[in-house]
């Protein structure tokens, strides 16, 4: 804990926790703009995916506090997370043009 | 070699060389049989040929870790071991059960569980075997040093005695048969029995690399971190095909992928140790069995395990040569080469030489591979004709079998190479040459 | 072996908490990936089955799990901090609070579970089911395991302990952040 | 934090990771056992089932054949041989092909795999093929994908 305070630290972990919930909040209200039974709108599901990636690194940084870990964590985590959503994203998409 | 009495090691390693000659031995009859089906037909046949032989390879490749634990123990905990007579005497009773249980095969008196065939009688004497060895070590660990090494070792041996009381439940119905089998196979090779692998191989490492035992333990926590949080659920790829439900075709395939993890990361501890340590020790022919055990575990059990493991391609390997190539190349990869690396390394020390015949053993470690390595590639290459002949053409099996004779003469070929290689091995190990040490008995790093 | 960083823990030693629970986190974070990844794919071959499926999802009720598991990770965070300012009680205070909305979410989750059980809705229903009854429950079996390791590390609440069962509890969190959009909201 | 504590809390961390896994696996074999013997009340292991059973470990067929792909593979797999005997078509004429084909045995012919001569009773053959024919039964996925096994 060298250079940041404590009220720093825990204006920061409070910071992360806003951006968790409106985030939650966006994507889930994205999602239910559409009726169930059909397809949601290739916009939300971006929205949903970004705010994914979003919420995965503020955990991350902030709670996990990674934001220390060297280079070669950071890319792997960044890595990891980006392999799967865009599988799942490219996967998606492929689905929607059967 | 510091206490006197790890020297009931000796009994153990000379009764496991001797069990390994007859399995490979046995192993190259039964090569003979498939080429030419009417060997021995009447006096041999097939079933009984094949129990002796994989029975030979898993009671010599306990005897073995039971000679690594006793070699092992009194060095890591720093004290006598509790009672030689009672390892001698447990020796004894295990070679006896052993060479009784042979016999009665050759009588057709078996239980006729794959792998598990032993008479109900000969699984109890195991049960008391393995609890004399487990009260003789425990209590050895218990007065003297505690180590990491000497814990995961304790730990995986007590888990081989207690998944193997799932041997004695039989019941009538297949798929229960079936699914608890396992918990005696698979929780054994991919699970106990690499607790057992790694302590010995991070108790090989401290002695011949002079790395810090502190970093060689982390290593060990990691390792065995990886095999079992992947080795348990991964279970579920032998669970698709028994009449279980569809979700292990999900589990198995997920955590089996993972199972090369472990292996993956021995690989990388056995090189990073040697190259750290920057050590030269004297007995160069225990090193290259412990890198090679890392390097051919790595490939059997881990990619020829990977190849076949998910459950889409398992669905038309399962039951062909594929499986074969896997077990033998795994077998032979983490547990027959763990064994010599061990006794190559502890028997000059435990008969008071300086190492010997190393060029042999070497010579030895490079026949042996060779041979099961070219088996692995003969059978591999067997299994894939075959399932394309039989799971996706349709071609009834024998046909298929007539189809695939080459290669079976190249795994015979190879099956004589191993042979050779093993009694390479064995004479160079029980037939010391060179000068007995003096006082300059070549010391262990630590 | 200096130049091994910490006592040759290696890389492992950079990232907060114990090492070996970094080891379980990669391997929990790789199994959660490939299973959503098999997800997608079971979409891709699928799609109808999949599509009739998630319809039966509540995405509020997903919503709200996912609130719920944000706080409780904002809770734990707090508790690391507090206690390296020496604050314990406040820190235990902290902890107890993340525990309980992990129970919050165990319960939702029951609800859910029995809701789709009463309409008939099983592991073995079709791949839909079968997966998303995986991915769930094995994430909510993290979530009991998680609080009893809050549990244990507020007992002996070193701050390496505090960091190693907080790190469980963030990856809990995490895998649900990525589960989430995947299997309700990307229909 | 020392070294020492570190290396315990690894070991702590270890065990409990290990007994998570485990427990999980029981719980998940437990669902499936659950699952197999309900399957089990509309498809009973009978006597006769369970005979044929002690009959195939009595001579062994596992160290030469297959039965739901695990075994010697020296051997034809033998989960569906019921089948593949066309049993669901004629389950009389199916129930004899088994039969007839295991009295001849050995060939004897040169060059082909020998089946050793059981002296089976007609009971225990009865027994046998009602095991072959339980087996076939069995939810395998349908597994193996082509009916030569």
């Amino acid at each position: 804990m060298s250079k940041e305070t404590h009220s720093v630290w825990a204006r920061r972990l409070d910071h992360a926790w806003m951006i968790l919930a409106g985030l939650t909040i966006v994507s889930v209200v994205a999602a239910m703009l559409s009726p169930p039974g059909q397809r949601t709108s290739l916009l939300s599901v971006v929205v949903a995916l970004v705010a994914s990636f979003i919420k995965a690194r503020q955990v991350l940084d902030h709670f996990l506090d990674l934001r220390r870990a060297g280079s070669g964590w950071q890319g792997l985590f960044n890595g990891l997370l980006l392999t799967v959503l865009g599988t799942c994203l490219a996967l998606y998409l492929a689905a929607l043009s059967r | 070699m510091k206490y006197e009495s790890q020297k009931v090691a000796l009994y153990y390693f000379a009764g496991a060389l001797g069990l390994f000659v007859a399995q490979v031995l046995f192993g190259v009859i039964l090569g003979t049989i498939v080429v030419a089906p009417n060997t021995l037909s009447e006096l041999l046949p097939f079933n009984i040929a094949r129990m002796i032989h994989t029975n030979a390879l898993i009671v010599w490749l306990l005897m073995g870790f039971f000679g690594c634990a006793y070699y092992l123990i009194p060095e890591e905990s720093e004290t006598e071991l509790h009672s030689p007579k009672l390892a001698i005497l447990q020796f004894w009773l295990f070679l006896i059960g052993a060479a009784a249980a042979v016999v009665g095969y050759l009588f057709r008196i078996h239980e006729g569980r794959e792998f598990l065939e032993q008479p109900l009688w000969i699984k109890l004497a195991i049960v008391v075997v393995a609890l004399m060895f487990l009260y003789n070590v425990t209590m050895t660990v218990l007065k003297g040093r505690k180590t990491a090494i000497t814990n995961v070792l304790l730990l995986g041996l007590w888990g081989i005695a207690v998944f193997f009381l799932f041997s004695l439940y039989n019941p009538s119905n297949l798929i229960l048969d079936k699914v608890f089998w396992w918990w005696v196979v698979h929780l054994w090779v991919e699970g106990v029995w690499e607790l057992v692998m790694a302590a010995v191989l991070a108790f090989l490492m401290i002695k011949m690399t002079g790395v810090d035992r502190e970093v060689v333990e982390k290593w060990l926590y990691v390792i065995i971190g990886l095999a079992l949080f992947s080795g348990i659920l991964g279970t579920g790829h032998h669970y698709y095909w028994i009449g279980m439900p569809a979700y292990w075709q999900w589990i198995g395939s997920v955590f089996s992928t993972l199972e090369v993890a472990p292996f993956f990361a021995m690989v990388v501890f056995t090189f990073m140790m040697v190259w750290k340590g920057g050590r030269t020790h004297p007995n160069k022919a225990a090193l290259l069995w412990s890198l090679g055990c890392s390097v051919f575990a790595f490939f059997g059990a881990g990619v020829w395990g990977f190849l076949h493991t998910l459950a889409p391609i398992n669905y038309v390997t399962h039951g062909t040569q594929v499986t074969a190539a896997h077990g033998h190349l795994a077998f032979y990869g983490a547990y027959v080469m763990l064994n010599i690396a061990m006794f190559t390394y502890a028997m000059p020390n435990l008969l008071k030489r300086e190492p010997y015949n190393q060029v042999l053993n070497m010579w030895g470690f490079w026949v042996t591979s060779s041979g099961v390595t070219f088996m692995t590639f003969a059978l591999t290459f067997a299994g894939v004709v075959q399932t394309h002949l039989q799971r996706v053409m349709g071609m009834g099996f024998m046909e298929v079998q007539d189809a695939l004779g080459l290669f079976y003469w190249m795994r015979l070929g190879a099956g004589v190479a191993t042979l050779v290689g093993v009694v390479l091995i064995v004479w160079s190990l029980a037939v010391p040459g060179g000068k007995r040490a003096g006082a300059a008995i070549a010391q262990p790093a630590e | 072996m200096s130049e091994n960083g910490e006592g040759g823990w290696g890389a492992l030693s950079e990232l907060p908490g114990n090492p070996l629970m970094w080891v379980l986190i990669l391997s929990e974070l790789l199994v959660f990936g490939a299973l959503l990844v098999g997800f997608a794919a079971v979409r891709l071959l699928h799609p109808q089955m999949v599509l009739a499926g998630q319809s039966a999802l509540s995405i509020p009720l997903g919503g709200l799990n996912t609130l719920i598991l944000v706080t409780s990770g904002w809770l734990a965070a707090h508790a690391v901090r507090l206690r390296s300012t020496g604050d314990i009680g406040g820190s235990r205070r902290r902890l107890a609070g993340a525990g309980a909305l992990g129970l919050a979410f165990l319960v939702v989750k029951g609800f859910e579970y029995a809701d789709k059980a009463a309409q008939g809705l099983g592991i073995e229903t079709d791949t839909f089911w079968t997966l998303f009854y995986l991915t769930t429950g094995f994430h909510a079996a993290h979530v009991v395991m998680g609080i009893i390791i809050l549990a244990i590390v507020g007992w002996k609440n070193t701050t390496e302990n505090l960091e190693t069962g907080a790190a469980f509890w963030h990856m809990v969190d995490l895998v649900w952040l990525i589960l989430f959009p995947l299997v309700y909201l990307l229909r | 934090m020392s070294e020492v504590l570190t290396k315990s809390a690894a070991r702590n961390i270890f065990y409990g990771g290990t007994a998570f896994f485990f427990i999980v696996f029981v719980g998940l074999v437990a669902h499936s056992v659950s699952t197999v013997n309900a399957m089990s009340e509309s498809h009973p292991v009978t006597a006769s089932v369970a005979g044929g059973k002690h009959v195939w470990e009595k001579h062994a067929c596992i160290d030469c054949h297959t039965i739901m792909g695990e075994g010697a593979y020296y051997a034809p797999e033998l989960g569906n041989v019921w089948v593949r005997f066309g049993g669901r078509e004629d389950a009389q004429a199916g129930r004899d092909a088994i039969k007839n084909w295991i009295k001849s045995m050995p060939t004897g012919i040169e060059g082909r795999r020998q089946m050793p001569k059981f002296d089976l009773t007609e009971k225990e053959l009865d027994d046998l093929v009602d095991f072959f024919k339980w087996t076939s039964e069995v939810n395998t996925q349908n597994w193996p994908p082509k009916v030569s096994g």
